[in-house]
C-alpha cells in the first residue's frame, strides 16, 4: 500500500479531505461511505477527547454527543477498522496526545489506520511519535499556524509527512463567514519552504479550521492544495443529517473545489447552505 | 534527591519524565515568547524589585506566621500557620498574579485572561487588571459560578468580563480548556494569566518562581521561631499546587519532609496515571482509555484531576509524599482551626488543616513534630456554600 | 489646640464637654474595676509587648500603606491607603478586640458579650474568644442581621452565639441597648467588649488606645512615603469613629487636616445635638424631646445615631471636621476604587472615599494636596448587599 | 407642700409604689387614679424613652407602645399635671438622662412631680441635677445596686432624697419567680449605712425590679421599707387590663404588704395572678 502522502499527491485534484467525529451515532462509519462517495481523497476520523483544547463548540460538540452515547475509543477504532477494508481512500485520526501516545502508532496502524494528527503535539514533543509512525507506516501530519515563524515552518515542512495542515486562523475549530486572509497568507509561506516545488519532496498544504462554505472550499483550494472540512458537516450531523445529506454536502465540497469557482455561485444552495 | 529539584527546567520544561508543552503550534511562539520574557524578567533585579514593592506595599507581604496555639496544644505538636489568608483578595493567588501582570505589562500585552475554579485566582487576576489597567476576561466553570457566586460579584466589581463555561464538567478544568482557546485566538494582545503550576511550559516553572516568595518568608520566619530552625514537616493542600510549589521550593533543600494534600474525589496523585492534559505531562484522573475524569471536591479550587508536573517529579523521586482527605474531614477541619485559633479558612486550605488533624499523634506525625502549614486562602469566598450546607444539616459547617 | 487632646481623659472621662459614665449604678463598680485594670495594663510593658505579639503574629500588623497610584494621577492629588482591610477579619476591629480580650482574660473574665452593626465587630469578638477560650454572645439587630448574614454565619462557624435584637430600629443602637442590659446581668464573669469609642467611661478612651496603633503606624509610613513627612490632610469613616479616632491619634499631634466622614444618614456630628446615649455625652440624632432617632445608612457599621465623645470634643475644638457622603456617593465609590486599584473597600470605609472623590480639585482638597486615608475594612462581607442590589438595578453595584 | 420624702416616712406602713408608663394608653392617666384608689403611697410614671438601656421586655414593649401611639413627653407631662392636681399621692417621674437633662428639674416641678429616678445618672454624673431638682423642690432617688461596694452605698444614702430605690437584682426591669436574695441582701446593707436608724435623716429603702407577686411584695415589705412595681403591672396593662383591673391587682398588693403574709397565701387569687 502506498503512503498517505503517495496517495494524496497522485490525486492530481484539489485535495478534499472532510471530518467526521468517531462514534457520533451509531451509524456513524455510514458517514464514511458518504464521504467517500462524494468524491473525498482521505478521511478524518476525530477519536472524541474529553478536553479538545483546540476545538470550537460544533466539535465539541459532536465529541461530548459521542462520549454521552457511550462511544470508547476501542469501539471506534474498530469501525474505522471495518472501515478500511470497505473504503479505498485513506483513513487519518485526529486526536489529542494524551489519546494519541496512549493508543500508539501501532495500534492505529493495525485499525487501517495511514494519518495520524495531533493538534497539541508541536515540534519539541512529537520526535518519538513520529519515529513510531513512520516505522508503523503511518503518516504523522503536523500543522502550521499563522503564528508560526520561518523556522519553524520550515521544519514542519521538513518533518510532516502526508500533507502540511496549515490552520487557516489563529483560532479554533469552527465555521466562520469568510476564509480568513491569514489561511492564504500561510499557504503561501509554507510553499516557499518547499525545498523543491515540483520535486518528489513536494508536499500538499491543506487547509483546515472554519472552511465553511462551498466557495471558501474553492477559494482554499486555489490558494493551496485543497481543504479539509469540519465543523460544518459535523454541524449537520448534530443537526440530524442523515449519511445520504452528508454526501450531498460532501459533493458540493467537490464540485467546488474541482471548478476552482470563486464566490457566489449556485453551489451554497448545492450545500444546504442558505445563509 | 539532589538540590537539583525546583530549579530551571531548561527550555524543554522537563520536570524529569514530566512537564513539556503540548500546544497547539498556534500557540508555540506565545509561549516561547513567555518564557523568553519571562526568563529575562526574572534576571533583572529591576524587574525583582518592582515585584517585591508591589507584593509589600500592595498585597501586604510578608504574611503573618501564626502558631496555632489551641491546636498546637491539643494535638501535642507545635503547628506552625504560614498566613495566605491574609494576603490582599484573600489567598496566595495574589502573587502569581501580581508577577505575570507585570511580565504581560513588560511585554506589551493590554488584556489578560485566566480560568479560575473557586474564584480565588480570577479574583487575583481582575484585581491586577484593574491595578496595571488592563482588561481582563476570567473563565469560570457554570457548576464553580454557582458555588462560589461571591467571588464571581467581585470579579465583576473589579471591572472583569466573567465568562460561563459550560462544557464538560463545568469546573475548572473545562474554564482551563476555554481559556487556552480562547487564548490561541486573542495571542496578539493578550497574555493568558494562568493560575497554577500547570499547564505547558514555561507556566509550572515560572508560577512556582512567583510563589516561591510562601516557601523563602516560611523559611525565614520558621529559622527565628523553631528551636530547630526547620520544620520536621512542610504540609500544604494541593489543586493545580501553586501554593505547595511555592512552599515546597523553600523547603526542598532542606530536610523537612514535604507533604501535598489532595481532595479525596481530585487526587491527581494518588489515584492517577500519568497523562497529558492542558499542555503538560503529568499525574492524572483518566481512565483506562485516556479519557479526563471529573473530579470531586467540595472545594472549588481543588476540583481539577491533574496536578502541576513538578508535583509528579517530586512525588516520583520520593522528595514529596501526596495524601488524600475527605471532604468530611475537611468540614470538621474547617470548624476545628475557627474554633480553635479564630481563623476560618478556605475549604481548599483545610485540607492541609485536615491531614494534619488526622496524623497527628500517629507514626504519620509523631507527638512533638514541628509542622510548618499553609493555609493557603481565607474562607470568606466559601461561607454561602457552607451556611447552605449548614441549614441542610442544621448546625453551623 | 494643643497637644493635650487625645490624651488620658482622667478619672471622670471627660473630653471637654463630652464623654463620662452614664449608666446604670449596677454597671459603676464593672466599669471602675475595668478602667482601673486597663490603666495598669497600658502601664504594663509585658500587656503591651503580647498585644503587640498577637497584633503582629496573629493579626497581620503592621498594615501596608498602599499609594493609590492610579486614584491618585486622575484626581491629581497624592492619595496614600491605610490598608486596615487586610487585617485579619477584615477590619480595624481587630486591633480593639485583641486588646480588651487580652485585658478580659487579665481580669479573670471567662466570657465576651458584644454588639455589632456590620458584623465586623462581632466577628473580630467571636474571633477573639475562639483564641483565648472565652465564651462568646453577639448582639445584632435583626435588620443587620438579614443585611450581614455572612459575618452572621462566620460568628457563629467561630462559635460565638449570635442574638437577634427585636427591639427599637432593629439595627447596631438597639443592639448596643441589649448588650448594655446582658451585661448588667453578667457583669461578674463577662467582660463587654465595645466595637467603638462609645459606651461608658473608659470605653472611648480605652477603645481609641486600642486602635491608637493604625495611626502611629501610618504616621511612620507615611513620613517613609511622603516628602513632607505628614499628609496634608487625614481622611477616615466614623460610625462610632474608632477607625478615625485611632488614625487621627498619630496625627493629632501635627499639622494634618483630621477630617472625619459620617454617612449622610447618621451624621450625629452634622445633624446631631449633645445628648447622652449609651453611657456618655455626645452629639446625637435625636428629636426635639430627646428621643434617640434612627440612623440610615447603607452601611450597617455606620447606621448608628451617636459618635464618639472624644470626635464632639475635637469637632467643637475645631481640631477635626466632620463631612457627611450620601449612600449614592458611597457606591460610585466603592465601585470606583474597585475598578482603578484593584481593592474592594466596605461600604463603611467607601465613605471615607467618596469624600476624596467630591472634594479632589476642590478648595476643600486643592490639587497637589497629600492624603492619608484609612480604609477601615474590606467589601467582603457586602458583596450580597451590593449583589442583590446590582440585580435590582441591572448593573454590579 | 412636704417633700416627698417627708410623706413617705408619714406613712406607717409598707410603702407600695407602683409604676404606669407615661402615654402607655389614652386614658393612662385614669391608672393613676386606679393606683391611689387601691392605696399606693405614690407612683411613679415612666417618661418612655427611645433607648431604654436598663429596661426589660415588658417596659420596653410599653415605652416603645407609648411612643408609637404617638405619646409625646410634652403630653405625658400635661397628664402629669392634671393628675398631680386630681391626686393626693405623690407623683414621681423615672426616666432616663438624656430626657431628664434636657426637660430639667424646673419643668418636671411645674408639672407637680415631687421626685424623680435617673437610672443611668449614678453618682459622678448626678450633682448638678441633684441641686437643680433640691432647688425646684424636687427629691431626686439614687439607686443603689447589687454590686455597690459600702462606701458608694454610704454616699448614695447620704444625697439621696425621698427614698433609697434598692435594685433588687443585677438585671434589668422584669418579672422573676422570686424574689432575690441579693434585694435583702441590699436592704439590710442600706439600712446598715442609716446615720441613724430611727433619727429624722432616716430614708426610707424600696425594693424595686422584678418584684412580681403579693407574696414577694409581702417579702420585700418585710425586709424593707415597701416596694416598686413595675413590669408585673404593664404586662397586665399591656395584656388589656383596664384601670379597674389594675385597681384590683395594686390592691392585692397593698394587702399583701399590709398584712406582710408569706408566700402561699391567697393573695395571689385576688391579684389575677394564677402561675
Ligand atoms: C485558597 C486556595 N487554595 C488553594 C487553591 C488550589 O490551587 P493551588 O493548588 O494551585 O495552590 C485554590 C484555588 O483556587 C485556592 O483558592
Ligand atoms: C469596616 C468598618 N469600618 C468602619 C466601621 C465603623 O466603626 P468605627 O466608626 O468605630 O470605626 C465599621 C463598623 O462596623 C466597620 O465594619
Amino acid at each position: 500500500m502506498s503512503t498517505l502522502g503517495a496517495t494524496l499527491r497522485a490525486a492530481g485534484r484539489p485535495l478534499l479531505i472532510p471530518y467526521v467525529t468517531g462514534g457520533l451515532t451509531a451509524n456513524w462509519t455510514d458517514y464514511l461511505d458518504a464521504c467517500q462517495d462524494a468524491g473525498a481523497d482521505a478521511i478524518e476520523i476525530g477519536l472524541p477527547f474529553s478536553d479538545p483544547m483546540l476545538d470550537g463548540t460544533t466539535i465539541q460538540r459532536a465529541s461530548d454527543r459521542a462520549l454521552a452515547r457511550g462511544a470508547t475509543i476501542g469501539g471506534i477504532l474498530a469501525g474505522i477498522e471495518a472501515a478500511s477494508r470497505r473504503l479505498s481512500v485513506p483513513l487519518i485520526v485526529m486526536t489529542y496526545a494524551n489519546l494519541a501516545l496512549r493508543l500508539g502508532a501501532p495500534r492505529l496502524a493495525a485499525a487501517g489506520v495511514r494519518g495520524l494528527i495531533v493538534p497539541d503535539l508541536p515540534l519539541e514533543e512529537s520526535a518519538a511519535l513520529e519515529a513510531a509512525a513512520a516505522e508503523a507506516g503511518i503518516d504523522l501530519i503536523l500543522l502550521a499556524a499563522p503564528s508560526t515563524p520561518d523556522d519553524r515552518l520550515r521544519e514542519i515542512r521538513r518533518r510532516s509527512r502526508g500533507f502540511v495542515y496549515a490552520v487557516s486562523v489563529m483560532g479554533t475549530t469552527g465555521e466562520r463567514d469568510t476564509l480568513p486572509a491569514t489561511a492564504v497568507e500561510l499557504v503561501r509561506r509554507v510553499k516557499h519552504h518547499q525545498p523543491d516545488p515540483d520535486g518528489p519532496e513536494r508536499l500538499p498544504v491543506l487547509i483546515g479550521f472554519g472552511v465553511s462554505t462551498p466557495e471558501q472550499a474553492a477559494e482554499a483550494g486555489r490558494a493551496g492544495d485543497g481543504v479539509i472540512v469540519a465543523s460544518a458537516l459535523m454541524r449537520r450531523v448534530l443537526d440530524g443529517a442523515t449519511p445520504d445529506d452528508l454526501r450531498v454536502a460532501v459533493a458540493a465540497l467537490r464540485t467546488a473545489l474541482d471548478l476552482g469557482v470563486s464566490s457566489g455561485t449556485p453551489y451554497a444552495e448545492v450545500s444546504g447552505d442558505r445563509r | 534527591m539532589t538540590m537539583s529539584v525546583m530549579r530551571d527546567p531548561a527550555a524543554a520544561g522537563r520536570f524529569g519524565a514530566f512537564g513539556g508543552r503540548f500546544v497547539p503550534e498556534s500557540l508555540v511562539p506565545a509561549c516561547e515568547a513567555l518564557e523568553e520574557a519571562f526568563r529575562e524578567a526574572w534576571a533583572d533585579p529591576a524587574f525583582r524589585g518592582q515585584l517585591d514593592m508591589f507584593r509589600t506595599v500592595y498585597a501586604g507581604r510578608p504574611t503573618a506566621l501564626t502558631p496555632a496555639w489551641n491546636l498546637s496544644a491539643e494535638l501535642g505538636i507545635t503547628l506552625l500557620l504560614k498566613r495566605e489568608d491574609l494576603a490582599h483578595t484573600g489567598s496566595h493567588k495574589i502573587n502569581n498574579v501580581l508577577g505575570q501582570a507585570l511580565l504581560a505589562r513588560r511585554m506589551g500585552k493590554t488584556r489578560l485572561i485566566a480560568e479560575t475554579g473557586a474564584g480565588q485566582h480570577g479574583v487575583a487576576t481582575a484585581t491586577a487588571a484593574a491595578l496595571f489597567g488592563l482588561r481582563a476576561t476570567v473563565y469560570m466553570g457554570e457548576r464553580d459560578i454557582e458555588r462560589q457566586a461571591l467571588n464571581v460579584f467581585r470579579m465583576t466589581l473589579l471591572g472583569a468580563e466573567v465568562v460561563p463555561v459550560t462544557s464538560g464538567s463545568r469546573t475548572l478544568k473545562d474554564a482551563t480548556n476555554e481559556a487556552l482557546r480562547q487564548w490561541v485566538a486573542a495571542v496578539e494582545d493578550t497574555h493568558f494569566c494562568l493560575g497554577s503550576v500547570a499547564g505547558p511550559h514555561p507556566y509550572p516553572w515560572m508560577v512556582r518562581e512567583f510563589q516561591r516568595v510562601i516557601g523563602e518568608e516560611a523559611r525565614r520566619q520558621c529559622a527565628a521561631e523553631l528551636s530547630t530552625g526547620v520544620p520536621d514537616v512542610v504540609v500544604a493542600c494541593v489543586g493545580g499546587g501553586s501554593n505547595a510549589a511555592g512552599t515546597f521550593a523553600g523547603f526542598v533543600g532542606t530536610g523537612a519532609r514535604l507533604v501535598g494534600v489532595e481532595a479525596a474525589g481530585g487526587a491527581a496523585m494518588t489515584h492517577g496515571t500519568p497523562g497529558i492534559v492542558h499542555g503538560s505531562r503529568s499525574m492524572v484522573l483518566q481512565d483506562d482509555e485516556g479519557q479526563i475524569a471529573e473530579a470531586q471536591s467540595i472545594a472549588a479550587g481543588l476540583d481539577y484531576p491533574g496536578i502541576g508536573p513538578e508535583h509528579a517529579q517530586l512525588g516520583a523521586a520520593g522528595r514529596a509524599e501526596y495524601q488524600t482527605v475527605t471532604d468530611g474531614e475537611v468540614l470538621t477541619a474547617v470548624r476545628r482551626l475557627a474554633r480553635a485559633e479564630g481563623i476560618i479558612c478556605a475549604l481548599e486550605s483545610a485540607h492541609a488543616v485536615a491531614w494534619v488533624l488526622r496524623a497527628a499523634g500517629t507514626d504519620e506525625l509523631p507527638h512533638g513534630s514541628t509542622v510548618l502549614l499553609t493555609l493557603s486562602g481565607r474562607g470568606d469566598k466559601d461561607m454561602i456554600q457552607l451556611s447552605d450546607m449548614a441549614a441542610l444539616t442544621g448546625g453551623p459547617a
